[in-house]
């Protein structure tokens, strides 16, 4: 296993090497690209058996123990993760190929290959390592990789967006440099595992101020409230399979990091389990609040990734088994379902060529396989049971009611009211898009650029990587007794930290 | 440690005039606020492995002691590794946003910072009354 | 042959394509002096970075400002002459070498990035030794050295047009 | 159990392809999936009635204590055989009434046929969750029944507002269920039952539970989506919205009341809720002219009815509650679809235009005719003897049991009365109306009519057949056994008082304009309180805060968003430090003394890059900074950061040039959406936070730094003495790996960014990459031409 730990990180980078060096021929940038990723796929699954059976498997990279060295940890969560990352990575650059190849286009495909394939390195790299200042590098590598993809077609709602998305990414940046230095400063290591022993001798007003300020850098990525306002103005603008990706994959790097450093390098501290749960309510209704007044379908489906952000949040804010299981679930189904969405966004757009929610219409009878595509992930979302959505969502519940402080209550009322909300949002969509009178295609309003929308079909490719994402979510409800026992055993891990510690610091 | 009294108002300086240039509307003045804000961050990284020091190089005759407290030891290596790459990093996006900054100048004309056209929209428009029939009405 | 206006003094080629009365004579010619020199020197600092001030990142912008310093001095035509591969050789080269020096410590049985010392006895040169971390911070130089060369391309070269 | 479920599941997902063969007929294949569950049922109705119910556990995510547990008692098969006897009718009875062209009638048979199955899961699960489950599936299919005809508005908003209302109740539900299954410790329904919690949470859970099935079963004020819901096909009102989905709010409160009626808070509300709504629905349904409408103001009315029989909590309330079950969704469901032959047979249903009907369609009109008696409670009819037996359950009681008694009465009285209504308008032969044409309508139709009013008249005549069933049922509560279920109990005071009831309707049926010119002045007075309006002012108030919260969170500005991140900052860990830390007074000014010198140089340059009004002087004095900061690394001992930051700040002035001379000089002087005084504000917040900061983390340090082992192992170990070096390419290469790919994607990025400029318009070359093309002319150069390779 140890071979395998570094090589969702490693192989990416040397394919996206290669990519680089391919970029002429794009059919071998395609087979590099779906190659790699399947057997990234395939690794991080022999990972997670393997976290799941004997616990935690740690590389120290370059040979170097920790805390001289970076340390590699595929514990269940991260394991966890990186299954699902790759899973949806791949069905995306399905759709992607689907969408490129009907198009017959290529412009921009030479750049998007390496930076797609870089993008997932630094997702298995962020969820990977056990280094803070390698966490540092791992989100610029995915952001970097981010800040292209986002800006790919180059046209001006894209660089409108792009410099909204690159400037806020870049403070958030900054302010982590600036909390690495705090914490190294205060405890003279940055490896997590080191550090976590070395916080324990650390004031706890620093202690507390440290773990703030790791919040509202992560809190950025993670589009809390209330620094979420950069997400719904800049996702939506980029192609979307690029906005899938992001809006399934980068915020739950986030999320994934405050699960990680909030548990791992900071146990024990209400202050901020209480300050979660007020977040996590805020986040939720603010969020759901904005996709009701959108009339521009990814907006409104980046109003509710910002929106079910506050779901997992609700989850660290109980500190509980029971809370972290139902968090580290609602990532699993959110990632998967959320990114299921906007490619179902895609589509719509493709055949309509326009997301517009006013001008679209009566798409459930010209295609009536899309509006299933549409239904089973917008009900998932909007927590219908027993689709996964709601799933999480009762684990959540149940972790809430049981904690039974006034903090917790309130956060599952909240939880139900965007949940309503929620419901409300997706059938607002429903109703115009796939409800009323079949409305006219609207034509491409750029033909020269990259996508080719409105086109009344879609191509093969594109529909059935979409349903293999929906098949993906219908899954998680079949798989969802020894998922939550899985992810039981990993919110056990989180909160039992010396695991973790041991296994890096032997 | 103790602390350095300069370093650190030097950092405080650079973070605020950094946020002050943030809070503009032109890409320019923004690229350059977080530039100052990387230098200072980089400052306060490097700072955070202690005072100053001889340069970390090793000879064949051993080994010096990184210098924890005031004295003349070797300098945290650490910390200037991780500014190294902080450095690097942040310029390959500030080339990246310049860029950005030229692309926008290629399609705007300048290199301001617009707001959200769709956000302007929702917030300027009037809700629509919810079409509410009473089929009772006109009996 | 290229229609250089007295041929006396040694030229930047590809010059000729910025306008004549904005061409510096002087310019041109310490560039192309110095050019080579500053590559050498970058190339100095990449070998000796493991044991003095310098590597890969340090040796590439090195040798990054020579390109520039060709630029500057005589315009993207000079670039062009100067750089005949597209700078995403060096890119995509340099990150597959950094890469594949990590995996190869993986594949020799240890752990990725596990530095290995060669011991090589060269026919002319003796024996050279040389560790992993030369190949990695190879890759280094190169991804440093083509992103510059990018930057004057598009930013610098193309934005000209 | 489960298979029965699967199998409508099954079914409901071939509906479409099955519909490309079969046309029409596929409600013919998909009424196999009811037929078989009923069947199932009456098999197995013999143990059930003995006390012997069917059970069934799978599991399914035992962490979340979410079981597939089924169970059949006796209450289950009361409504196992309504939902799958009336649904095999209902879908045998659509294979006649939709034209075989019309589209999407495949997927209408696949949700209708799910539908059937979510509701044979709810009455059949014995976990509340699951029961939510199917609950809430119900919500869904009912949802999408509703606004088969998408095309018109109104039926889209009828859909979303059932959806809205009963989701609303369902999850209100959820977190009562919640609450109770953890009062309890399971979340099993007959655990629950068995042993039922008390104190603590349970009111408040039961009241969140109870909400959920006024919100399902149309009780008020959540009713109105009900009456709105008949923009639905008509077998779906029939089916959905009288005989199955609307029960499920009735079913609950029939399952809990055994247990929980006793709980102080229970009967209050449900038999103040259950009367209201019989009296509201039966007042509105008086002044109905759509059939449709009468009779979803009319099923609101019985649905009060079953509440407060079933909400009561006695053994005889609960007998009467069962037979009324059973009655209504025998009639209602006639009632419904021979309105539906009526529409099918004339164009309409709109009693103003409605005449001669009867006289054409005799049977139908027979059929419903008896239907309608029915629910009137009409004797040797079985609506009688339930009603007989609901006010033979008050007539005895205390001051609030009478209370609720003259209440049911009223109700019933309109009952009766809406009911003359309903066959005078639908059926009755009007002088001052012309005839309609009729056209006769298909067997296929009329049989289910027929067999559901005859079924009401034979369980009429012969009520012992039904007694066991509802007699099990009743046995679930404590005290004493009821009386059985008779159509003559002699000469008692509920017979009196029925006769008393069907002549007052008589009298209301017969001053029915009067009636009506009452009601409409008193509906000008009491639409401010309109049910159905305030749901339209829920929304528009959510859409009001919605755009509200909306234009202040989502300004759509870059600064203001840099500032709320700024803000967070100083305000969450900075204020934590604030409260908490003090810099202890261990500070020295500084290390070297050329520090400071430096620092002054640095901040002056700092200050003037704010200042610049020009684009090159800010850029200038930003790299005047950088390479202070790199005489600074001199001075601290770093060499190879000192030449990097030298070399990087550079070549980025380079690049500053390179882009800013495009770019005007100056900077436009424009309003910003923050004022000065906040940006300052702001920014001295972030400048004081960081610099305390700095100097309280420093002080905390106590133990010695990691990179002590480097300093040991550097030239041993890696072979290197310069050690900053061998950290980035060895002992912290991963890093450096992860930093060269930055670099190398935003070489990409700036490549692709610049050739975004030449995209438009002017064409790419083929084989023309990113990368080459921001080279210039890639195709002049010798050896890159483009390659044949590339499609």
């Amino acid at each position: 296993m140890r071979v395998l730990l570094p090589l969702p990180v490693a192989l990416p980078l040397l394919a996206a090497g290669g990519s680089v060096l391919l970029s002429r021929w794009q059919r071998a940038q395609r087979a590099l690209s779906v190659l790699t990723l399947v057997v990234v796929l395939a690794i991080a699954v022999a990972l997670l058996v393997v976290a799941d059976r004997d616990g935690a498997t740690v590389v120290q990279l370059g040979g170097w123990a920790a805390p001289a060295g970076i340390s590699l940890v595929a514990d269940r969560l991260s394991a966890l993760l990186l299954v699902v990352s790759a899973s949806v990575l791949l069905v995306v650059l399905l759709y992607a190929i689907g969408q490129g190849a009907a198009d017959g286009r290529r412009s921009a495909v030479a750049v998007f290959h390496p930076c797609y394939l870089v993008l997932g390195a630094g997702i298995a790299m962020a969820f990977l390592t056990g280094d803070l200042f390698n966490l540092f590098v791992a989100f610029e590598v995915m952001l970097v990789a981010s800040y292209v993809l986002i800006t790919l077609d180059g046209g001006s709602a894209q660089v409108r967006a792009g410099m909204t998305y690159v400037v806020v990414s870049l403070l958030s940046s900054v302010l982590f440099v600036t909390a690495v230095g705090l914490v190294y400063a205060a405890t003279g290591t940055v490896n997590m595992a080191d550090a976590a022993g070395r916080l324990q001798d650390v004031p706890e007003g620093l202690r507390l101020a440290l773990a703030l300020t790791l919040l509202v850098v992560f809190g950025v990525k993670a589009a809390i409230f209330p620094v979420f306002s950069w997400l719904p103005d800049s996702y939506p603008t980029a192609p979307s399979p690029v906005t899938a990706v992001f809006a399934g994959l980068l915020t739950k790097v986030g999320v994934y990091a405050v699960l990680r450093t909030q548990t791992l390098l900071f146990p024990g501290l209400g202050a901020v389990a209480d300050l979660l749960l007020v977040l996590a309510v805020l986040t939720m209704v603010v969020g759901v609040l904005g996709a009701l007044v959108q009339d521009d379908l990814k907006r409104l489906l980046s109003f509710t990734v910002v929106s079910h952000i506050g779901y997992m949040l609700l989850g660290l804010g109980l500190a509980s088994t029971a809370g972290l299981a139902g968090a580290i679930l609602y990532t699993v189904h959110h990632i998967v379902v959320q990114t299921t969405l906007f490619l179902v966004a895609g589509l719509v757009e493709r055949r309509t060529g326009t997301s517009s929610l006013a001008r679209s219409g009566g798409l459930q009878r010209a295609a009536p396989v899309l509006a299933l595509l549409y239904l089973l992930p917008a009900l998932s979302l909007a927590g219908i049971p027993p689709l996964s959505g709601f799933l999480a969502k009762l684990g959540l519940i149940q972790a809430a009611t049981s904690d039974g402080g006034v903090l917790a209550l309130g956060a599952v009322a909240a939880a139900l009211v965007t949940s309503l909300l929620t419901l409300y949002a997706m059938a607002k969509v429903w109703s115009s898009v796939f409800w009323g009178t079949p409305s006219e295609v609207v034509p491409d309003p750029d033909p020269e650029d990259t996508l080719e929308v409105g086109t009344a079909r879609t191509p093969r490719l594109m529909t059935g990587a979409t349903a293999l994402a929906v098949a993906g979510g219908l899954a998680i409800t079949v798989v969802a007794g020894p998922l939550y026992g899985l992810t039981s055993r990993a919110a056990d891990d989180l909160l039992t930290p010396s695991r973790y510690v041991e296994a890096v610091l032997p | 440690m103790t602390g350095n009294l300069t370093l650190a108002l030097l950092m405080g300086l650079l973070y605020g005039v950094g946020t002050y240039l943030l809070l503009q509307r032109t890409l320019t003045r923004v690229v350059v606020g977080l530039g100052l804000l990387a230098h200072g961050a980089n400052l306060l990284l490097l700072q955070a492995g202690g005072p100053p020091g001889v340069a970390p190089f090793v000879g064949p005759e051993g080994a010096g002691v990184v210098v924890t407290s005031f004295g003349e030891g070797t300098a945290d290596p650490l910390p200037q590794a991780m500014v190294l790459t902080a450095i690097v990093i942040s310029f390959g996006v500030t080339a990246f946003l310049l860029a950005l900054a030229f692309r926008s100048w290629v399609l705007t004309g300048d290199d301001e910072v617009r707001d959200d056209v769709e956000d302007a929209r929702v917030a300027r428009e009037r809700p629509q009354e919810q079409a509410h029939t009473d089929p009772e009405a006109e009996l | 042959m290229r229609p250089v206006d007295s041929g006396a003094a040694p030229r930047l080629p590809g010059a000729d394509e910025i306008d004549p009365v904005r061409r510096s004579v002087v310019l041109e010619t310490v560039v192309r002096l110095v050019f080579h020199t500053v590559l050498v020197f970058s190339l100095y600092l990449l070998f000796a970075g493991h044991n003095s001030p310098g590597g890969g990142f340090v040796g590439g912008l090195v040798a990054g400002c020579a390109f520039v310093l060709r630029y500057v001095a005589a315009g993207r035509g000079a670039l062009r002459e100067a750089v005949p591969v597209d700078p995403g050789v060096p890119l995509g080269l340099g990150l597959v070498l950094a890469t594949a020096t990590g995996l190869a410590g993986l594949v020799a049985g240890g752990q990725f990035l596990e530095s290995g010392k060669v011991s090589l006895d060269l026919p002319v040169l003796g024996v050279v030794k040389a560790t992993s971390a030369l190949p990695f911070d190879t890759g280094v130089f190169l991804v440093v050295l083509g992103l510059v060369l990018g930057l004057l391309r598009s930013l610098g070269a193309e934005a000209e047009r | 159990m489960l298979a029965l479920i699967a199998a409508h599941g099954v079914l409901a997902v071939l509906a479409p392809w099955l519909f490309a063969r079969l046309g029409p007929r596929v409600f013919l294949v998909m009424a196999l999936a009811p037929a078989a569950a009923t069947a199932w049922a009456a098999s197995s109705a013999r143990d059930v009635v003995a006390g012997r119910p069917v059970e069934q556990a799978t599991a399914w995510v035992p962490g979340l204590g979410l079981t597939l547990d089924l169970r059949l008692d006796a209450l289950g098969l009361l409504m196992v055989t309504l939902v799958g006897g009336v649904g095999t009718l209902v879908l045998v009875y659509c294979a006649w009434y939709f034209p075989g062209d019309r589209q999407g009638l495949g997927r209408f048979a696949g949700v209708l046929t799910g539908f059937t199955g979510a509701m044979l899961g709810l009455v059949l699960a014995d976990d509340l969750i699951l029961l939510y489950v199917f609950w809430e599936l119900t919500s869904v299919t009912s949802y999408l029944l509703i606004g088969h005809d998408d095309e018109d508005p109104e039926s889209r908003r009828a859909a979303q507002q059932a959806l809205l209302v009963t989701a609303f109740g369902g999850l209100t539900m959820l977190a009562g269920f919640v609450l109770l299954s953890q009062a309890a410790g399971t979340s099993s329904l007959s655990a629950l039952l068995a042993d039922p919690p008390s104190g603590g949470m349970v009111p408040a859970g039961l009241v969140l539970v109870l909400v959920g099935a006024f919100t399902k079963s149309a009780q008020v004020p959540f009713h109105p989506w009900l009456p709105s819901a008949m923009a639905a096909p008509t077998p779906v009102s029939a089916y959905l919205h009288a005989a199955a989905m609307v029960k499920a709010g009735v079913y609950l409160v029939a399952r809990l009341a055994p247990a929980f009626a006793v709980v102080p808070l229970w009967r209050p509300v449900v038999l103040t809720v259950g009367l209201a709504t019989m009296l509201v629905g039966g007042w509105r349904a008086l002044r109905q002219t759509d059939l449709k409408r009468l009779l979803a103001f009319g099923t609101v009315s019985q649905l009060g009815f079953l509440m407060v029989l079933f909400g009561a909590g006695t053994a005889e309330a609960a007998l009467a509650g069962a037979a009324l079950l059973l009655a209504h969704g025998l009639f209602k469901a006639a009632l419904f679809l021979s309105v539906g032959v009526v529409d099918h047979a004339t164009g309409t249903r709109d009693m103003r235009e409605l005449s001669g009907v009867g006289r054409q369609l005799p049977l139908v009109g027979l059929a419903a005719g008896s239907a309608a008696l029915s629910m009137a409670g009409v004797p040797l009819l079985f609506g009688f003897v339930s009603k007989e037996a609901a006010y033979e359950a008050f007539l005895h009681g205390s001051t609030s049991d009478a209370i609720v008694f003259a209440g049911l009465v009223a109700g019933s009285v309109m009952t009766a009365a809406y009911s003359a209504r309903f066959v005078w308008g639908a059926f009755a032969t009007k002088n001052h109306l012309v005839r309609n044409e009729v056209h006769a309508p298909s067997p296929g139709l009329v049989l289910p009519v027929v067999l559901l009013a005859g079924a009401g008249l034979l369980l009429g005549v012969l009520p012992s057949l039904a007694d066991p069933l509802v007699q099990a049922y009743a046995a679930s509560y404590p005290g004493p056994s009821p009386e059985h279920l008779a159509l003559w109990h002699g000469p008692t005071a509920a017979l009196g008082w029925s006769l008393v009831t069907l002549a007052l309707a008589a009298l209301l049926f017969r001053s029915r304009s009067a009636v009506g010119r009452a009601q409409r002045r008193a509906t000008r007075v009491l639409s401010r309180v309109d049910a159905d309006r305030s749901f339209a002012r829920v929304l528009d108030a959510v859409e009001v805060l919605a755009r509200r919260t909306t234009a202040v969170a989502q300004s759509g500005s870059l600064p203001v968003y840099l500032g709320t991140v700024l803000a967070t900052l100083v305000v969450l860990p900075g204020l934590a430090l604030l409260l908490t830390s003090r810099v202890s007074a261990d500070l020295t000014p500084w290390d070297r003394p050329l520090q400071p010198v430096v620092g002054v140089l640095i901040a002056v340059a700092a200050v003037a890059a704010a200042r610049a009004r020009r684009r090159f002087t800010a850029v200038l004095h930003l790299g005047a900074v950088g390479y202070g900061i790199a005489v600074l690394f001199v001075l601290h001992g770093a060499p190879d950061l000192a030449l990097t930051q030298f070399l990087v700040e550079t070549l980025a002035l380079v690049i500053f040039v390179f882009v800013l001379r495009r770019l005007p000089a100056t900077f436009v002087r424009r309003p910003a959406r923050t004022s000065q005084a906040v940006r300052v504000g702001i920014a001295l917040a972030v400048g004081a936070f960081v610099t305390g900061a700095v100097l309280v983390s420093g002080q905390a340090r106590t133990a010695a730094p990691a990179s002590q082992a480097y300093l040991d192992r550097s030239l041993d170990e890696a072979g290197g003495s310069n050690v900053v070096n061998v950290v980035l390419v060895d002992f912290r290469g991963f890093d450096t790996l992860g930093e060269i790919t930055v670099l190398a994607v935003a070489a990409m990025g700036i490549a692709s960014l610049v050739l975004a400029g030449r995209g438009r318009g002017s064409k790419v070359a083929a084989g023309e990459t990113a990368l080459t093309a921001a080279g210039g002319q890639a195709t002049d150069e010798p050896g890159t031409s483009a390659p044949e390779a590339v499609r």
